[in-house]
């Protein structure tokens, strides 16, 4: 992960060597860009050797990477959350007007404030995500998607619409901070999510049990899982990491707004699965899906180096790559006759 | 100064002069598009220096500071940003000028973290011609109610705002449809369509729609030709002649009102050369294009530059523009 | 004589992935002959049919069939060529009605565009009188019984020009009383010359039935032969490659204090107002036709379906079970029908599947997964349970049928349950694993495990249990000693007497 | 009778049907404007376009299969030709832009179908693949911008209509468009092949069971190939209607209207694993959905709670169907998750 901030080959090909035996999958995506990284450093060894150019891309992908962290637990479980853009707004404009409310000249104590209710309410919004998943039992496609119109709508409704911004200096100074001069607010919190998920999906017996589940929640269920906590459990900390992405957005934008990075959702559902997450659960590798953020983000930031490429090319490249990864997955190990998990909604 | 800032220049960078980067808010809209070859002319003029367009693939605000911080990265020497939401930009645009660069917008008057912002006219100011387009048409009385691209769109609900100002002082007879005040077209002209068509079935007495996205009016008077409404209800807007050239000669549409974006986008670049050359700016100063030779400060600012307004298209000069 | 062969194979081979599933097979079907296919798991039974029936091509071989010697077939071919597959999991489509099921695969075979509903109704008609099966032919078969399930796919299979049906372990999910119905059927479909090869691992059907044998073993061809050649013992050592022994019941009485007292248990119209104690060191078998409440009864005591009404009492005091956790938490476990959906999560690790039940007790703080605990617990039940596997690391569907069972009962035991309940703990287990489950299960007992096995394989009621409750319509239906009762007693019993082909 | 009525109460389209009148009857109330003649009109207006959309999306849903990549398709297909007709300034008949629309909406179909049918993978992957390459196509590499005037026969289609609705009290006049009659003709085909053809059943055969299907001897590749290239030939013809209607080309018109039609879908009872579903209920989810997107002003929802209010109908609306199910599996006892 620190490939981003020290593009130094030598250190990100050791450093993914051994990792790459491990899982096909990743060793594609490191191939991609490793190929990535040297053709940036051929074609514009200027912007490559400026660290300015790593700190800005480090500044960016936070935001839609909380997200896409997110997206990746529900998708482990067989789900989708397709809400964590209006999450992520909600939780930071009421952080906002909490701030504003309580010391609009800024202080300690509002700004904690703010931050911990953020982060309540993208709990509650994540709980009523599991609630319509795990009780009700909607499909999470759709579930997420009511939400996510319900979200925004919420946002709307409280904001008129209109961006919150004149928030407090010292949150942005907060976030505009930079760790030992170099490690970008935004890129540490990043870092924390990371570690956060890596420890709970890995580590924990909560993690064991999600992969379970979204493998076969028939079975899960015999074993004597409770899958509604455990759904709730998963929803409710995707909510949470969204509305870490909306304190994130509060501060690059200093202000909140109803629709900020809408067009995250669908990008972050690209992410999960270009990082190899399957989308019928129970499988998915955190190194994978951080793997695309980054390559995702040198992609797009890549591309802004060439005033004469059309930014649209993006999508193009993003589905491009995305089709060559299935591709070149399929051809190595095919089973033309998988079932496909159909418990989980 | 300029001679640090070179180094970061793309490596096929015109012949070490600045770099100039237009930031539009997308790149479909026909409005930007238009926009670009202004600043395409600009380039052709000055063969000495970099310049170029470069907008987000959707209208979003982050993809937008996305694009700035990438331009930042590449240490262009002035960047020009039409913004999406000026809130939004302040702490990227504040690291632009922290990094050195010349930051000057447009249609960006509440900016803060930005040398000079032209506008063509003043939001306010706009939205009141465009009411007094609509009222005209309307007879001046009658009700009437707003249509923006979305409610989280910071101009066009400045500009509908400026309407309905000027409707309470200017024309007592028109009434702001209170049940619903603002609709939303969600900058798509199907649904500016079937908003319309639902406000006019839901509220027989309305007689005025004001629009301000260029998709509004073109979806409106759809629905006034469908609802066998012409002549009765009407409306007004932003628009490109090209665009409009068939609702304006059918009289659905009375007039819309623009400034040429190309203007816009060619008197940034302009400014931002200016600056860069350590030119002078006061009041006075010449950006090159119709409308822009004779900018002056908005009253108690001293960043805001306005220009000499906008153009009115109708049905009889709606061939003489060329785009 | 090959005009007579149905079909015959030559040198077929097959390998996945370095698996040889099958090397250098050499097989003759012959018209209206019932032939037997045996093996231990993984022995290739079911890689060959794939390859008679055309999902797999052979790596070399061919096969002979309709006087034309293929290479490799496509399913429409064999199907062309006559050759109709009830397969393991039936293949039905649960989403499809009855008669769609039945006549799908017809008009495919006639190569039809156009769907004619009328024609759909006359072909599934005809279809289940062949055997006559009374079923609702608009009923959605996913809401079916799995016999009625297996039933559907026998009457799909029964099309005109039918010349060889293969049936892979089409008595697994049967009863005795359903497979003596499927029994006549075969014999009535050999009487109009239409052969028959089926796989099974039960022993006893497999010699009242078989005119032939073919026996593989780990994908080679061992022997063919007719029945007379072999006996019980020679057949299982032709499968297992060992000297093979069959073992007897041997749990001894001496039982003790009450561990699973139920009475009065009643849920809508599965079961009503059963009791029955099951005490320390008792393996209680339960019997009874599919749909006489057997699985609903499990189900209810491990808290799936709680009871409407009756009392739970474990270890003498009286428990709630509402839900699963209740049971677990109550020290009941649960070795469910059908592991491959029930009982198993396929594609993760062996080592996973064994800790599952039991990981929030192989846990540090925060629950924070204690490694090095849930290691441990792996390999010991790994090496207690002799499953066969390099690398407990590997997913389970690496295993065969036997073992993935194996990993199953490891999850439960690795619980420490004071009542196991097992439903058809060796169904689709060969005999070597069979046995090695029986002796599990009875050294359990002696330990003074409570253990109730639903089972209507009565050798395997009399090999492993002390009583034998039976199970009618919902109610408890008398209570026997297995081992003072004939296995033909026994199946009386459950059956209530002979039966008619079909009257279920 | 009997069974029939029982029928009727399991079925998923009854109780949506209830819902629409109850919707219904409260836009009626809150505006004395629902059923009047050019309301009605109106909504069948606004219906046809995410009406033929959902068609396709049925057809991949019940074998199982996701498609996202519709809006994306049918906006380049529309585009490409329409910007090639406008720059040679063709001046014929509707049925060349029809042909090509067509044509161009089958060879992207056939992309998805490419990899929908050799590929394990889940189609919903590999349709967001497609999705970014066709959006990346038409805005990369042919970059396009907004097309003012549309082929005569094109703009003439986009006109005519079959009738107009007068509304006696308002005297307010809709016009019934004649691209109706194609999502009633694309209604009718797709109920054929779905129904009476072997392809059809085969379609449901492999939503239920993939395995089975190929056992029974259904050509499963074929059917999933073919499968996607009628849904991008439907997707195509929605996005020349749509582009007809509005008289001008807006590139990114459709896009993003891709999760809204699955849901349509999904509300008409239309399984999200496969093998089921109905196109009557498909119209009827779609009917409501369009509905209540239509008639916000008329009930007069304020603005800024609209979306709230969708939100809440797709939640109370899947969630109803959501409980339905559930309740029939504890009936049935069948073990679910
Ligand atoms: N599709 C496959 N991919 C990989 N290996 C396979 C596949 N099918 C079968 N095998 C392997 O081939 C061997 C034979 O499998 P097969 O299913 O024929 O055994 P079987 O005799 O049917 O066993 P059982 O009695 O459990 O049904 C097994 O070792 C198995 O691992
Ligand atoms: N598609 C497959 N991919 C990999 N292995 C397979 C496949 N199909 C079968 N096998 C393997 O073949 C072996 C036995 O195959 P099969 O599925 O017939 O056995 P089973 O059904 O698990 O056991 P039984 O049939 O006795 O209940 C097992 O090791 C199984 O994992
Ligand atoms: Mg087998
Ligand atoms: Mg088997």
């Amino acid at each position: 992960m620190t490939t981003t901030t020290t593009p130094d080959k030598q250190g990100i090909g050791t450093r993914f060597l051994s990792l790459a035996r491990t899982d096909a999958h990743v060793t594609r995506l490191v191939v991609i860009l490793l190929a990535l990284l040297v053709m940036f450093a051929a074609i514009r060894p200027g912007n490559f050797a400026n660290s300015y150019t790593w700190i800005s891309m480090a500044v960016s992908f936070p935001e839609f990477g909380l997200m896409a962290l997110g997206v990746m637990v529900c998708m482990v479980t067989g789900g989708i959350d397709l809400s964590v853009v209006g999450i992520a707004n909600l939780s930071s404009i009421i952080a906002a007007m909490v701030m504003l409310a309580l010391a609009p000249g800024g202080s300690g104590t509002a700004i904690g404030a703010a931050i911990a209710i953020a982060l309540v309410v993208g709990a509650l919004a994540g709980i009523l995500n599991g609630i319509l998943v795990a009780v009700v039992k909607i499909p999470a496609i759709l579930a997420t998607l009511g939400t996510l119109e319900l979200f925004i709508g919420i946002s709307i409704v409280l904001t008129a619409g209109s961006p919150i911004s004149g928030l407090p200096p010292e949150y942005s100074a907060l976030m505009a901070a930079r760790l030992g001069g170099v490690l970008p607010m935004q890129f540490v919190v990043f870092l924390v999510a990371v570690a956060l998920v890596a420890l709970i999906m890995g580590r924990t017996t909560f993690g064991t049990k999600i992969y379970m589940l979204g493998t076969n929640a028939t079975s899960a269920k015999f074993s004597g899982l409770n899958s509604v906590s455990l759904l709730i459990r998963t929803y409710l900390f995707s909510g949470i990491l969204s509305a870490m992405a909306g304190l994130v957005m509060l501060a690059n934008y200093n202000s909140a707004k109803a629709d900020y990075g809408v067009v995250y959702t669908l990008l972050t559902v690209l992410i999960v699965v270009l990082g190899g997450v399957n989308p019928n659960g129970g499988s998915g590798r955190l190194i994978g899906v951080v793997l695309a953020i980054v390559i995702l983000q040198i992609l797009s930031s890549g591309l802004n180096l060439f005033p004469e490429i059309s930014n649209f090319y993006r999508d193009l490249i993003w589905g491009g790559v995305l089709l060559l990864v299935i591709a070149t997955s399929e051809i190595t190990a095919r089973n033309p006759f998988k079932r496909k998990q159909k418990e989980v909604s | 100064d300029p001679g640090d800032a070179d180094t970061g220049a793309p490596a096929d960078g015109g012949g070490g002069g600045y770099t100039i980067a237009i930031v539009p808010k997308d790149s479909t809209n026909p409005w930007f598009v238009r926009m670009e070859t202004g600043v395409k002319k600009y380039a052709e003029e000055h063969s000495d220096l970099e310049v170029f367009q470069r907008g987000p693939a959707e209208t979003d605000a982050t993809q937008q500071a996305q694009v700035i911080r990438d331009l930042i990265a590449q240490q262009v020497d002035a960047i020009g940003v039409v913004p999406v939401d000026p809130g939004a930009l302040e702490p990227v645009l504040k690291e632009a000028m922290d990094a050195g660069i010349v930051v000057v917008t447009h249609e960006g008057a509440s900016q803060e973290n930005t040398m000079y912002d032209i506008e063509a006219f003043n939001n306010t100011d706009y939205g009141a011609f465009i009411m007094d387009n609509l009222a005209e048409a309307m007879g001046e009385e009658g009700v009437y109610t707003t249509m923006v691209g979305h409610v989280t769109n910071a101009s066009h609900n400045e500009w509908a705002d400026g309407g309905v100002a000027r409707a309470q002082e200017a024309y007592p007879n028109l009434t702001l449809l209170e049940e619903n005040p603002r609709v939303e077209s969600q900058d798509d002209g199907e649904t500016a369509y079937q908003r319309a068509k639902e406000l006019l079935t839901a509220y027989p007495d309305l007689k005025g729609i004001m629009g301000t996205s260029s998709f509004d009016a073109p979806g409106v008077a759809r629905a006034i030709e469908e609802l066998g409404l012409q002549g009765e209800v009407f409306t007004a807007g932003t628009g490109m002649p090209a665009d409009n050239k068939e609702i304006l000669e059918k009289g659905l549409v009375h007039a819309l009102t623009l400034w040429d974006p190309a203007d816009a986008g060619y008197a940034m670049a302009e400014l931002a050369r200016l600056i860069l050359e350590g030119e002078e700016i006061g009041n006075g100063v010449d950006l090159g294009v119709p409308g822009y030779e004779d900018m002056q400060f908005a009253e108690g600012s001293d960043k805001v530059l306005e220009g000499a307004g906008w153009i009115v298209i109708n049905a009889d000069n709606v061939d003489d523009f060329g785009f | 004589m090959a005009e007579e062969n149905v079909i015959a194979v030559r040198g077929l081979t097959k390998s996945f992935a370095g698996v040889k599933a099958l090397d250098g097979i050499d097989l003759e079907i012959r018209a209206g002959e019932i032939h037997c296919l045996a093996g231990e798991n993984g022995s290739g039974k079911s890689t060959l049919i794939k390859i008679i029936s055309g999902v797999y091509q052979p790596d070399s071989g061919t096969i002979e069939m309709g006087g034309r010697v293929h290479h490799k077939l496509t399913p429409i071919e064999a199907i062309g060529n006559g050759v109709q597959v009830i397969y393991q999991d039936f293949s039905v489509f649960p989403n499809l009605t009855v008669m769609e099921n039945l006549a799908l695969t017809t008009e495919l075979a006639d190569k039809r565009r156009l769907v004619n509903w009328r024609r759909f109704r006359k072909i599934a008609e005809e279809a289940v009188s062949k055997i006559n099966f009374k079923v609702d032919l608009d009923a959605v078969v996913g809401d079916l019984s799995v016999a009625d399930k297996q039933l559907v796919a026998i009457s799909r299979a029964l099309m005109s020009d039918t010349k060889l049906i293969i049936m892979d372990e089409p008595t697994t999910a049967l009863t005795n009383k359903e497979v003596e119905a499927l029994f006549r059927v075969i014999l009535d479909l050999q009487s109009r010359g239409i052969a028959i090869m089926f796989v099974s691992h039960k022993l006893g059907e497999v010699f009242e039935i078989s005119e032939r044998f073919t026996i593989l073993r780990n994908g080679k061809q061992v022997i063919t032969t007719v029945p007379d050649e072999l006996n019980e013992k020679k057949f299982a050592e032709y499968m297992t490659g060992r000297d093979f022994e069959e073992t007897a019941f041997t749990g001894d009485d001496s039982i003790g204090e009450p561990v699973l007292e139920a009475s009065g248990l009643t849920l809508g119209n599965a079961f009503s107002d059963v009791s029955f104690t099951l005490h320390k060191g008792e393996i209680l078998g339960i019997t009874g036709l599919l749909g006489s409440g057997r699985t609903e009864l499990a189900l209810s005591l491990f808290g799936v379906f709680p009871a409407e009404s009756g009392t739970i009492r474990v270890g003498g005091e009286q428990v709630r079970i509402n839900s699963i956790a209740d049971a677990i938490g109550h020290g009941i476990a649960y070795v469910p029908e059908d592991r491959l959906t029930e009982g198993l999560a396929l594609e993760r690790s062996i080592g996973d599947n064994i800790i599952i039940s039991e990981i929030d007790r192989l846990s540090g703080p925060l629950n924070l997964a204690d490694k090095r605990k849930q290691r441990e617990a792996v390999d010991r039940w790994v090496s207690e349970l002799k499953i066969a596997t390099r690398n407990p690391n590997n997913p389970v569907n690496t295993l065969s049928g036997g073992n993935q069972q194996r990993v199953v009962l490891a999850k439960w035991l690795a619980t420490e349950p004071d009542v196991l309940i097992l439903n058809g703990p060796t169904v689709g287990v060969d005999i070597g694993s069979k046995a090695e489950i029986h002796r599990i299960l009875t050294e359990l007992a002696a330990a003074g495990m409570g253990i109730i096995v639903i089972s209507d394989d009565i050798g395997e009621l009399k090999q492993t249990c002390g009583r034998v409750l039976l199970l009618k319509e919902g109610r408890i239906d008398g209570e026997v000693d297995p081992r003072t009762q004939t296995e033909e007693e026994l199946s009386d019993m459950i059956t209530g007497g002979p039966l008619e082909v079909g009257t279920n | 009778m009997k069974p029939f009525l029982q029928k009727l109460l399991r079925s998923n389209e009854f109780y949506l049907l209830l819902v629409i009148l109850v919707v219904a009857a409260v836009i009626e109330v809150r505006s004395g404007q629902f059923f009047t003649a050019n309301n009605i009109v109106n909504l069948a207006n606004a219906m046809v376009v995410p009406g033929l959309f959902a068609v396709g999306t049925y057809m991949v849903l019940v074998s199982g299969g996701i498609d996202v990549s519709f809006p994306a398709l049918a906006s380049l297909a529309v585009y490409a030709v329409t910007s090639a007709l406008v720059d040679n300034s063709w001046a014929g008949g509707l049925w060349l832009p029809f042909l090509l629309v067509v044509a161009l909406g089958a060879i992207l179909g056939a992309f998805n179908g490419a990899f929908a049918a050799r590929l394990a993978v889940p189609t919903l992957i590999i349709t967001l693949g497609t999705a970014n390459v066709f959006k990346g196509i038409m805005q990369g590499a042919l970059g396009s911008v907004q097309i003012p005037t549309l082929p005569p026969s094109m703009a003439e289609f986009g006109r005519a209509n079959l009738f107009v609705a007068t509304n006696p009290t308002s005297g307010l006049t809709s016009s019934m468009p004649v691209s109706f009659l194609l999502l009633v003709a694309v209604v009718a085909v797709a109920f054929f092949v779905m129904r009476y053809t072997m392809f059809g059943r085969g379609v449901y055969a492999i939503g239920g069971d993939e395995v089975s299907a190929v056992r029974a001897g259904f050509k499963v590749r074929r059917i999933k190939f073919w499968l996607y290239v009628m849904a991008g030939v439907i997707a195509a013809i929605a996005g020349l209607v749509r582009t007809s209607m509005m008289g001008q080309m807006h590139p990114t018109n459709l896009l993003g209207m891709e999760i809204m039609v699955i849901a349509a879908v999904v509300l008409g009872g239309t399984a999200i694993t496969g093998g089921t579903g109905s196109l009557t209920g498909v119209m009827l989810g779609t009917l409501l959905i369009v509905m209540v997107q239509n008639s916000m002003i008329l009930i007069g929802v304020p603005t800024y709670w609209q979306r709230v209010a969708l939100g809440v109908l797709i939640i109370v609306g899947t969630g109803i169907s959501a409980v339905q199910l559930t309740r029939r599996r504890k009936r049935n006892r069948i073990v679910a998750a």
